[in-house]
């Protein structure tokens, strides 16, 4: 009898319940005004970024002294799910809290953290990831950008893709290959840290199907790093990298990124919906319900130093299957013309959130991929 | 928290151990063909199982509610031909009222919205009069407990099985679902209780307690279905070796995970004393589309082997086609859901689906 | 670009509707007082047979010579749809109609046609096919039945499975090994004609799991074939079977055995249904109604001599993709339990066709077997 | 009906060639920013496909109606950015009636069943009043013809673009989508006619023709996702080789396929004056739901690059999700078809399906 997947309870803290009250509240102040907006974290707003430093709610689990608040995982938990509910612009410091941050505590050089944590948990310095490329997206052992060793440091050339902000970032965390390929063909790659403002860095926008310029091709040209920019062991980026990806796959982000349309068709429905819209509301609510809390008990069992990689990959999964289904039901049920400039509140995010729903399933790992890992997870790979 | 869960594994272990060895192929046959499986049942009883969270002054062993879903679950995995649910049911409404909960098993009514009973004040005690129709077991059980509309209010009544004309029906997995008719039942003034509980509380436990058992049986076909790709053997490899096998049982897989926290978040919810109407309510939503998702997988994987009575796989998919269907549909959950969300507008979902009100 | 797949228009004959009217007044004699009933190819009657045979609807297209009445096979296609939609007791003659008699038509031997091909047509002659074994589902390569030569004729030992009604049938055609497997594995299968009353064969029983009985297990032990038997070509079975297979996709038994439920959903819906029955009803109809459009498509490009075996295959992918969704969106629109003895002809349906819906995308070959036949004609594999 | 095939043919490649040589890139870019591609329409108009069903002796091309489908089809498969179904339209709305079709772009109104246009008579003609909303290409047009309510029933009238006050507005391909209120416009008398059109009929020939274009586009990312699979290398090998993909290919290409049959069953309907009600909301309302289903597919194939504006594939997709809501989304066509059978009763279905009573 196969025991796999395990999705222990989880019990939020009061201190998790005083916390939401609390961004509630600010969230009521900063947020007034403001059309309802999905998948909130592509909207990058510096100043609500460093109100969030202010406030403590960067870096919040990390050692005080370098920025960070020493709070629990589960408390983060609730001031992400907070956010992206209320549709917040989380998207400045949004990779540098949840990714990069993280990855310098775990393996960066005490100068490192103490250079680069208190300036992120501030809400002014942001980051992006540096590890997609044209000719390689799920599999990333095939990167071709190289890092040459020279001079006491490396020397860089090669093109990154899908890079998210970098037109605003001030870091990259650049994964590059520093050894040639053998037989195991993961190793000899390094994460280094690479500031974008020097020279040798070419950033070209890369629009989105809406006509957004989130994207951007990242292209370096003898671009030179020192040794202490590197981020970990040398060669040893791709496990890092793996690391990193497993436990990023169940946040609140998962399943939230189209949750502010379900707010606009529950007030489209009105309080007397119909029978079809009613259990049309209901059973999507129901999957989120679930999914918060097989994300929640992700996030409990990882707090308690557990290694939930299969259930993360699970969350993922089912997280946006339902996100992207959210458009299909409210389009169906509310006979409408999306457009994206329209007044009507429901109408507008209908349409914004079908433009960006492809998206759901790309980023994080696509569809085919987390399901073959669930199936290793089952032992038929 | 963490004691919580190994007695719950002390006891799943426990269940399994004793369906193990009472649930065979020749006791599921019999059962479906009519003949009770006494062994089985007075195993369950003397371990204490069958009245799991039923507190001890009423009868039951007294343990805390997760182990009625730890019990439910097993039994729901193993296909286990008798009223445990049913059972647990009747003793949390009995218990509930402030009866005393008899051994032996039980089952309950009303199961149907549109079914109404109702009981009389007479100076020798009570009569029971009215139909309820599809009792889960009816044929089978010794006791009935039943709520009733009785003057002034709800009441419980334990009614003895043998007292009902029963007519006989069947779910999809050849369960008992029977008809029973009380014409002027005589109870004694000790066999009647009035009650808070509503036929809506009622409706919302039973659906719980479904939920609880297809879980197991959710968690027995990926089982299967898994063990049988690892085995069958087509175009010259194991089927789960083809990407397109392992993609689906992914997808069942994933049904079998939300299928547990849902129902697990509701029984929390309840020890809790939460918000229960709402999480049993998307309890056995959820649960109802894995199932359907879930034993249609199961069965594609399967293929024809799947489909013959000869397998084991249709003692679990059966009942899960009629589990999701009894106390309340997926859509009947899932309007619920939905007019209470309508009712409390669109920026109360948010507050309702973490539990933290403003 | 591509113009892979192709789905002509075509006219019904006059004749065809003519027929049609004659068709629907016979059934509702015929039927008068019986339930509704999905999956109706798998009722045996071989009354209903007979009666079938008298009217010369059975061997339809067939030349008069044989017992076959000349007819098109858009009429045929106009028949069989009636007899399925009405939900009539066609499985006794149905294999030796579809299968057993085109393919001794097309392969058999004078003297093969001439003894069977009438009796056949008179509804008194009935096959069932041995393909499948206990180790070989949708790869027949892997048979294991073996014919050796002996006596002027072959001795088979083997055991077929899935043989629908071979209790109740008079022949089989069976596909078995006559000649090793060489590097072309699909080389040295023959297909025989079986007499089923002649010693050496065991028919036992396999219930299925709504307990009833349509499976058999076919066990023959030195059992004696003569030459005469033979059907076409010596080791030539491979290809003739997977002809048989590619065209028998797309019939509209491959979109109908579920109507009957719709129809009493229809019923139990009522004339004023719910927005949401509304909804979903119309929705399965349009899919109902174009899957008749591409099932007609198909029987018209059969009759003009095309080979539509890539939309045969989407015929029949989409067609069982609605047959099983239909009682999952009968089960979530009307809240009952179902059961096969209800009085409640819906409920009663319902229950059936759930029991059933299994089979339907099993039978005939399986999905993934289907796309991946419908992925080679874009030219992927 | 060969001939007929082979007429359709001749027109589908002709079609193609012209589309080919000007819906370049460029020229989608430049539309989509408001430029007007006069080239392209000259070039249409010339091969005389823009009212290719329109009757000769009104002005059009005097084609059959399967020659229209064969040239929105086409035009549908390049994402062709301009009011060529439009012009259809209207070219049909006009003809109806009896009114002479101008040349050049033309669009039509109402298109929400929402808006109330209404003309009333006066000494030297007539006047239009009213809002007409989301009105497609309304910024671009030369003439809009207008179905409003008159003194004694419905009628059609020739309108000038120039007349009206234009709002703006796009759907999500960027294609206009206009609103335009008609504040007592003067017409002459030659420009109204009386029809017997309802705004449903209008409704269902819009629909109609969306779903021929819809059809078009499906082809196209099919294309796209194929020769895409194909071109991309993952783990070594193109994304085509792996079975998932091949499985998701498929279902693509089976959505595709009855998109086709459902829109030319439609137009055989109409072609043969059958009941094109039934066919054509079964039509759009099919092809609705393979536009989603196919456009998740494609872009779930093409990953992030399908993601980005540089990327063709968009062009179709955000044309999918833009069409199948208008004239009438998926649901609004499936309620109608269920509506006119739960009406028609139970037995009528079969008859229905079949376009044979009794």
């Amino acid at each position: 009898m196969m025991q796999t997947f395990r999705f222990d309870p989880v019990e939020l803290p009061e201190a998790a319940e005083t916390l939401r009250r609390d961004v509630r509240k600010f969230l009521e102040k900063e947020m007034a005004g403001a059309g309802p907006r999905s998948d909130s974290w592509s909207a990058f707003n510096p100043d609500f970024s460093r109100k969030m430093g202010e406030r403590g709610w960067i870096g919040m689990t990390w050692p005080k002294q370098y920025g960070g608040h020493e709070r629990t995982a589960l408390e983060r938990y609730v001031l992400l799910e907070e956010l992206l509910a209320a549709g917040a612009p989380v998207s400045a410091h949004w990779v540098a809290d949840r990714q990069s941050g993280p990855l310098l505590l775990r393996f960066g050089t005490e100068e490192q953290r103490k250079f680069f944590l208190p300036k992120i948990a501030a809400g002014e310095c942001y980051f992006c990831i540096g590890m997609s490329e044209p000719d390689s997206g799920s599999d990333l052992a095939s990167i071709r950008t190289r890092a040459v060793q020279s001079n006491g440091g490396w020397v860089v050339n090669g093109t990154k893709l899908w890079t998210s902000n970098a037109h605003h970032c001030n870091y990259m965390i650049l994964l590059a290959r520093t050894a040639e390929k053998n037989e195991n063909r993961h190793e000899g790659m390094t994460q280094f840290v690479v500031d974008l403002k020097a020279p040798g860095v070419k950033i070209r926008p890369i629009k989105n199907l809406a006509g957004d310029h989130h994207f951007n091709e990242v292209v370096f040209t003898d671009y030179y790093i020192p040794n202490e920019r590197i981020v970990g062991t040398l060669h040893n980026g791709w496990r890092q990298v793996m690391n990193e990806l497993a436990f990023e796959r169940s946040g609140p982000e998962r399943l939230l990124s189209a949750f502010t349309l379900v707010v606009e068709l529950v007030r489209a429905a009105g309080p007397e919906p119909s029978e079809r819209a009613a259990v049309a509301i209901g059973r999507l609510v129901a999957h989120l319900y679930t999914l918060r809390r097989m994300s929640l008990s992700v996030a409990g069992m990882l707090q308690a130093g557990l290694m939930p990689e299969l259930e993360a990959a699970v969350v993922k999964d089912l997280g946006t299957l339902c996100e992207q289904e959210i458009p299909e039901v409210a389009r169906l049920l509310m006979d409408c013309e999306p457009d994206p400039n329209a007044s009507d509140a429901f109408v507008a995010t209908l349409a914004q959130t079908m433009l960006y729903a492809p998206s759901f399933s790309i980023r994080g790992g696509t569809r085919e991929i987390l399901r073959g890992i669930i199936a290793r997870g089952l032992g038929l790979r | 928290m963490s004691d919580a869960r190994e007695t719950r594994q002390l006891i799943t272990d426990a269940a399994h151990r004793l369906f193990d060895q009472y649930v065979s192929r020749e006791v599921q046959e019999k059962a479906e063909a009519g003949t009770w499986p006494g062994a089985l049942w007075t195993a369950l009883e003397e371990a204490g199982l069958t009245l799991a969270a039923v507190p001890e002054q009423f009868g039951g062993t007294g343990g805390a509610v997760g182990d009625e879903l730890a019990v439910l679950r097993a039994s729901g995995r193993y296909a286990t031909p008798v009223p445990l649910a049913e059972t647990m049911l009747a003793g949390w409404l009995l218990a509930d009222a402030g009866l005393k909960v008899p051994l032996g098993p039980m089952s309950l009514a009303p199961t149907q919205r549109t079914d109404a009973l109702s009981l009389a004040k007479t100076a020798a005690g009570w009569t029971l009069s009215g139909t309820a129709h599809r009792v889960p077991w009816g044929r089978s059980v010794q006791h009935v407990a039943v709520l009733a509309k009785a003057p002034g209010g709800n009441a419980v009544a334990l009614v003895k099985a043998g007292a009902a004309k029963v007519e006989s029906g069947a779910n999809l997995a050849g369960e008992p679902r029977d008809s029973l008719v009380f014409n002027n039942v005589a109870l004694a003034p000790d066999s009647v209780s009035k009650t808070g509980t509503t036929p809506d509380d009622l409706m919302q436990m039973g659906a719980l307690m479904r939920a609880a058992q297809m879980t197991g049986a959710l968690e027995r076909i990926l089982d299967l279905a898994v063990r049988y790709a690892g085995e069958r053997s087509q175009f010259g490899r194991n089927i789960g070796k083809f990407q397109a096998v392992q993609q689906q049982l992914a997808v069942l897989a994933g049904q079998v995970a939300a299928s547990g926290r849902a129902v697990e978040s509701a029984y929390e919810q309840r020890e809790q004393a939460g918000d229960l109407a709402f999480a049993a309510a998307v309890a056995k939503a959820r649960v109802g589309e894995a199932a359907s998702i879930g034993a249609g997988i199961a069965h594609q994987v399967h293929g024809a082997i799947g489909f013959t009575h000869e397998h084991m796989l249709h003692y679990s998919t059966r009942r899960l086609w009629s589990w999701r269907s009894e106390f309340g549909g997926d859509a009947y959950w899932q309007e619920l859901i939905g007019r209470r969300i309508a009712k409390a507008g669109a920026d109360k979902l948010w507050p309702l689906m973490t539990g933290t009100a403003g």
